[in-house]
């Protein structure tokens, strides 16, 4: 009884499983998108859904590619390195998916990513900084399946503390880090410069994803007297950090990096996220008509302003698109054209800038620094030669 | 510094001996870990920011109103959801409690979006923001006023209801014996109901309250609070209220001279930390009836 | 009649075996079948404490990560073989389960939940900031696969597992050998012992039954299932992160063997293959209904209230399945009914 | 005659509450005592003290084993099994879920050596000690008469035969001393009457027994030696004679009985 109730459900489930892998001959090129659509993470893969939503939309209104429509499928996978494994072996299973957009998490990806390698479909990360992704994203004859359009965590780490140190003269300086692979990549590299560079570092204090109270740490913090506060995390508790650190009476600039980037913190953080500064890949005030135009029309169709992950996700969506229009949908031919990019000539004309990959799929991009200044975000006075 | 954190650590403990209050009386009467009680909260957050942005209401209307409407949502949740489980085994109704918080929490998050929402400035009096005395050095703001006295005060009303009201009554009685409470003639059913009516109504003034203390809102954030409450209502022994209430003075003060004075990457494991240590000397929480061994 | 159920039975085996050549599998349908086996063993794994001891566990998974960061420090960092890791990370679980066990012996029902749970926590927490030994939040990328190996003898042989059908025939033979065992136990001393624990400890006790001494066994044995299921799993996914043992995971082993039906062994399995497809289907499911990604996990609760609702017992009900079945039960029922007859 | 079991003493207290103060009394081997008392006396205390689930607060507790006689007061439950002594509770306390054999054999617990490695390897040891824990549960079962709802569940079984199977269970664990908690309470005189035949039966299995009864009748029929207890103190003992002409004992009755009325 109990064995063919078990028959009868295993292959019910199955055959459910196996409709969905069954090709639909239609006109339409898919990639995949896999980020977080559920669970606490999910704001971040609605940003990136944003992105690549107008790029697609933009790309189809104006007739597709070759003559055909790009269709983007979503998989949520939670920022879980667990369910984006499972979403990782039905993407590499799925020949009709030519190439992805993600994913949004370095865990994520990471634990996605020997799906790619093995069956050969090239992932471009608009959002996963780990540096440890760069090792593992190559097959056995070392070309690399991985790519993203995002800084690494140490770029931007080093960036500002030299930044602080160089341009604002600043000498003691509090970091305050998310306990996460992000916030640990972005404060070892900080930290390591700073003491490189003669810039002291009076206290280092973690907190975890989700936490609301902040206030013993930057107490503790207080104690110290820093003359900046880095806080190396996302917006969503950067801006309560910001908050409650004006309530303490901790009046000194923050800066942060490209985690702190969103229109949310100014309005999460209200006055307090004044005087923050923050590495950008590139400045609204001075980038091209292109960027200006997809400013506009994000905020059009969103009601919100522009944040940086999306314009990443839109960017690393049209250089898929660009190398389908000129390779074809095939899944090699692709990888080829992405590992191509491989110098400043070569690079892709995006709106974060120019874009182009090392031997390991890394990108390079120069950082411009952003601040903060009556709940508006406009370009810092100085700006650091690249 | 201590002085403020330990004033700091009062804060969030009295949050938490809210929400762990509303933990604490559902077990009493129906001994279920109603894991559910943290996306109510987060619920009133979301509830009285939208009766302020969609209705114009103003602060105060918005949060009795959101409170109203989260005590009604904790009766509905009991009555479809836990109702029909009442004699099946204990672990079915914890079951159908966790999948009611997914629910909630999703469904929270297709309402409002899974971006975090700030709380509505202008609805918040002016007063709340600043600081309203010092003492010694700590700064206490208005808001911090504001939360220590309804807080307080919703402490006392709650004591006053169990102990001096006639359903307070019957509530302890059920939660001593349902079975003899039901043969002196109490109606179990209302009493469970307006049970998580009340537990309900406090968790969403728990919310309101972070909401504004932090200025954050986000679909998710019952699920950290719910389990820190949870936690603090063990501590304090659970199914008594006031071990609830203390419980949580006790987890907030510990994790936050923790986070302060000790490791702020084992903040939330001191909490536990304590937490078992208490569990482990006195089995029965801080102020929980003692089981003894029945022959 | 007897008959026709083994032949069943066998089918069922032979489906089982022959899945992986079936038409519709494919790499992302044998990835689900082996998480799903992995979950199965949790779920076994856990059973024995609220299923056959009536003690809550809501922590769970840290056994599980223990296992799995075991095998992942070893094999990444010392090339250990998987072989050679699996008996020591059970050990070493069965060690920390017993530790974890000593001190909440006298405590009772959610008193000893909380601890299990607060007792997960620092695990995580541990394997959070403990950057040195686990890389933290860094994750442990780059876990060797498991392989078969006779350069040990000298003989130049190897076979390292790299596509997810290894994994899943690996995967059934772990899932069978835990089920076996756990039978086994389940009609024996040590089973029996252990439900008279779950029914009265009081009586139990009055048996001659030593509660601590058959309370710390069952700490020690599933916590060592645990572990086992993580050892698999962390050279299955090659990639390790505190995050795959957060709370939630416990959780989630929990609503299977309650889904399944509490003590029963069955039971647990058919909770994992529930609960695992279930959100894989709705994954595949949905969008074909016009739903978006985001109602994924609304769906998923709703389920969850409906199967309690209507089967608030779980899928199998009674416990004590296997001891029904054993010879000597059979052999006795038999003789009764001739004594009977007769 | 020899004496089995010596209460020398035993005080129990629960914080300002003296269940027993200063009980003393012997069991001879081979007899059968009678613990009897209006409610609140004391007696189940006792047993609970005896069977090792409290802790006497004062006096010993000397239990003759075969090495001679031990103070065991303080033992743990199972301890006190294994060395001889068993019991039933007063609110019958089955495996309910369970069925009828596996109690028994679960009595049987502490007469039987396999563990973890003998089931999950399934030696040959564990398989032929699982083989005679049947047979031996059945003749048990046999004994009381439930031989033919073996395999039936504990639970389903008639209030009457719910007590004969805690019986059985208890003789399992093969006891010197066998502690029987109200077994006559809620039985219909025919089942009390076939329970005196079992009691007898067990007598003749050279087991003693300590009975706590409320059943005048049956105890005054079984009993040779009665020990009488009241608020925790022991007013009288002797045989049921001159228990029934003891004005102390008819006063505890009585004068209780009078004030319900």
């Amino acid at each position: 009884m109990m064995f063919k109730r078990a028959l009868v459900m295993a292959c019910a489930m199955a055959a459910v499983l196996a409709m969905g892998s069954l090709a639909l001959a239609a006109d339409v090129i898919k990639i995949a998108v896999p980020s977080p659509f559920t669970g606490s993470a999910a704001g971040y893969g609605d940003n990136v859904k944003a992105g690549v939503v107008m790029k697609v939309e933009e790309v189809n209104a104006k007739g597709g590619v070759n003559g055909k429509k790009i269709e983007a499928v979503y998989f949520d996978e939670q920022c879980d390195p667990k369910e984006a494994a499972t979403v990782g072996t039905k993407i590499a299973g799925d020949k009709d998916l030519v190439a992805i957009v993600g994913h949004l998490c370095s865990g994520a990806h990471l634990a996605a990513l020997p799906n790619y390698v093995r069956v050969g479909v090239a992932a471009l990360s608009p959002t996963a900084t780990n540096v440890t992704i760069s090792d593992k994203g190559k097959d056995a004859k070392g070309q690399p399946w991985s790519f993203r359009n995002v800084y690494l965590d140490d770029f931007q780490g080093t960036f500002l503390a030299d930044y602080m140190l160089k341009e604002l003269n600043l000498k003691k300086v509090a970091v305050f880090y998310e306990n996460n692979d992000y916030g640990i990549g972005l404060k070892d590299a900080f930290v390591k410069q700073a003491k490189a560079n003669g810039l002291q570092v009076v206290g280092e204090e973690a907190y975890m994803k989700g936490a609301t109270d902040f206030t013993p740490q930057l107490t503790k913090l207080k104690g110290a007297a820093p003359e900046a506060l880095f806080i190396a995390g996302y917006y969503a508790e950067g801006a309560l950090i910001a908050d409650q650190a004006k309530k303490l009476g901790i009046n000194v600039p923050k800066f942060g990096a490209d985690g702190l980037d969103n229109a949310d913190y100014i309005k999460l953080a209200g006055p307090a996220a004044d005087d923050t500064y923050l590495t950008t890949p590139f400045l609204a005030e001075t980038a091209g008509p292109d960027a200006k135009a997809f400013i506009d029309a994000y905020k059009a169709k969103f009601k919100r302003d522009v944040d940086w992950m999306s314009a990443n996700a839109y960017d690393a969506a049209g250089m898929i698109i660009e190398a389908i229009s000129k390779v074809g949908p095939d899944r090699a031919k692709i990888r080829e054209y992405l590992a191509a990019i491989n110098t400043k000539e070569k690079a892709f004309k995006g709106i974060t800038g120019l874009t182009y990959f090392n031997d390991k799929g890394d990108c390079v991009k120069p950082a411009y620094v952003k601040m903060v200044k009556g709940g508006q975000f406009v370009p810092a006075p100085k700006q650091m030669s690249n | 510094m201590f002085e403020q954190q330990l004033f700091n650590g009062l804060t969030l403990g009295l949050i938490y001996a809210l929400i762990a209050v509303g933990y604490t009386m559902v077990y009493g009467v129906i001994e279920l870990i109603n894991f559910a009680h943290g996306e109510v909260y987060m619920l009133g957050a979301f509830l009285c920011i939208t009766f302020i942005q969609a209705l114009g209401v103003p602060l105060f209307p918005a949060m009795v109103l959101a409170m109203a409407c989260c005590a009604g949502i904790g009766v509905l949740i009991d009555q479809i959801a836990y109702k029909p489980l009442r004699k099946a085994p204990r672990l079915a109704a914890l079951i159908t409690a966790i999948g009611v918080s997914i629910f909630l929490q999703n469904i929270a998050m297709i309402i409002w979006g899974s971006r975090p929402v700030p709380f509505t400035r202008s609805a918040v009096p002016a007063a709340f923001s600043e600081t309203a005395f010092t003492l010694g050095s700590v700064n206490v703001s208005g808001l911090q006023v504001f939360i220590y006295a309804l807080t307080i005060a919703m402490m006392i009303g709650l004591t006053l209801i169990i102990n001096k009201t006639r359903i307070g009554t019957a509530m302890r009685a059920l939660a001593q014996n349902a079975t003899a409470a039901a043969l002196m003639g109490i109606n179990v059913n209302r009493v469970i109901s307006f049970t998580f009516a009340l537990g309900s109504g406090l968790g969403a003034v728990a919310g309101i309250l972070v909401g504004m203390y932090y200025n954050t809102l986000s679909a998710t954030m019952g699920y950290n609070a719910g389990v820190k409450a949870f936690a603090a209502a063990v501590l304090g022994g659970i199914g008594s209220v006031p071990g609830a209430m203390l419980g949580g003075v006790v987890l907030g003060v510990a994790e936050t001279l923790g986070a302060g004075y000790v490791s702020s990457q084992y903040r939330d494991g001191l909490g536990y930390a304590v937490m078992i240590a208490v569990i482990l000397l006195r089995p029965s929480g801080l102020l929980g009836k003692s089981v003894g061994q029945k022959a | 009649m007897t008959g026709n159920k083994t032949a069943l039975k066998l089918l069922g085996l032979a489906a089982l075996l022959a899945f992986p050549v079936l038409p519709f599998s494919s790499e992302y349908v044998m990835h689900v079948a082996v998480l799903i086996m992995v979950y199965a063993v949790l779920a076994m794994g856990l059973n024995v404490l609220p299923g056959f001891c009536n003690l809550l566990d809501l922590g769970y998974v840290g056994f599980y990560g223990i296992g799995a960061y075991t095998a992942g420090i070893l094999a990444l960092n010392h090339n250990v073989s998987f072989w050679l890791i699996v008996p020591g990370a059970i050990a070493l679980g069965a060690l920390c389960g017993m530790l974890r066990g000593a001190p909440t012996l006298r405590l009772s029902g959610d008193y000893f939940a909380i601890v299990t749970f607060g007792f997960t926590e620092l695990v995580v927490l541990f394997l959070t900031n403990e950057i040195w030994l686990t890389r933290g939040p860094l994750g442990l990328p780059g876990i060797p696969p498991i392989a078969l190996s006779l350069e040990f003898l000298g003989i130049d042989w190897r076979y390292d597992f790299l596509s997810e059908i290894p994994y899943y025939y690996l995967g059934l033979a772990m899932v069978g050998a835990v089920y076996v065992v756990m039978c086994r136990i389940e009609d024996s001393r040590l089973g029996r012992a252990w439900l008279a624990i779950k029914e009265d400890p009081l009586a139990a006790a009055s048996c001659g039954i030593n509660l601590m001494a058959y309370k710390t066994v069952a700490f020690a044995f599933s916590a060592g299932v645990g572990a086992l299921a993580g050892c698999f799993m962390a050279q299955w996914s090659m990639f390790l992160a505190p995050d795959v043992f957060k709370f939630w995971e416990s959780f989630l082993v929990l609503c299977m063997i309650v889904l399944g039906g509490l003590g029963n062994i069955n039971g647990a399995i058919v909770g994992a293959v529930v609960l695992i497809a279930l959100g894989e289907v709705l994954r595949v499911l949905l969008p074909k209904l016009g739903l978006p990604a985001e109602t994924r996990f609304l769906v998923y609760g709703l389920i969850m209230i409906l199967i309690m609702r209507f089967k608030p017992g779980g899928f199998f009900p009674t416990i004590a399945a296997t001891s029904k079945k054993s010879r000597l039960i059979l052999d006795l029922k038999a003789r009764l009914q001739a004594e009977r007859a007769g | 005659m020899d004496t089995i079991l010596k209460i020398d003493g035993v005080s129990k207290r629960f914080g300002g509450l003296m269940a027993l103060a200063d009980v003393s009394f012997e069991v001879k081997k081979g007899r059968i005592l009678g613990l009897i008392g209006p409610n609140g006396a004391g007696k189940t205390t006792m047993f609970n003290c005896i069977a090792g689930i409290y802790k006497p607060t004062e006096g010993r507790i000397v239990f003759d084993k075969e090495t001679g006689p031990v103070d065991v007061g303080g033992s743990r439950p199972e301890q006190m099994t294994q060395m001889g002594v068993a019991r039933t509770f007063q609110n019958i306390r089955l495996f309910g879920s369970l069925p009828v054999l596996d109690n028994v054999r679960i009595g049987r617990h502490c007469r039987a050596a396999q563990g973890f490695w003998g089931a999950v390897l399934r030696t040959k040891g564990q398989k032929a000690e699982e083989r005679m824990l049947v047979e031996q549960s059945m003749e048990y079962l046999d004994f009381v008469g439930l031989k033919n709802k073996a395999l039936d569940l504990s639970s389903s079984l008639s209030y009457g035969d719910q007590r004969r199977l805690e019986i059985a269970r208890a003789l399992a664990s093969q006891p010197k001393l066998l502690l029987l908690d109200e077994p006559a309470a809620g039985m219909n005189p025919q089942e009390t009457a076939s329970l005196v035949d079992l009691i007898h039966a067990i007598m003749r299995k050279d087991i003693t027994v300590v009975l706590i009864e409320h059943d005048m009748k049956l105890v005054m029929s079984i009993c040779e030696h009665l020990v009488v207890l009241d608020h925790g103190v022991k007013i009288a003992e002797g045989g049921p004679r001159d228990i029934r002409e003891n004005p102390e004992v008819i006063e505890a009755y009585l004068g209780r009985g009078a004030a319900h009325a």
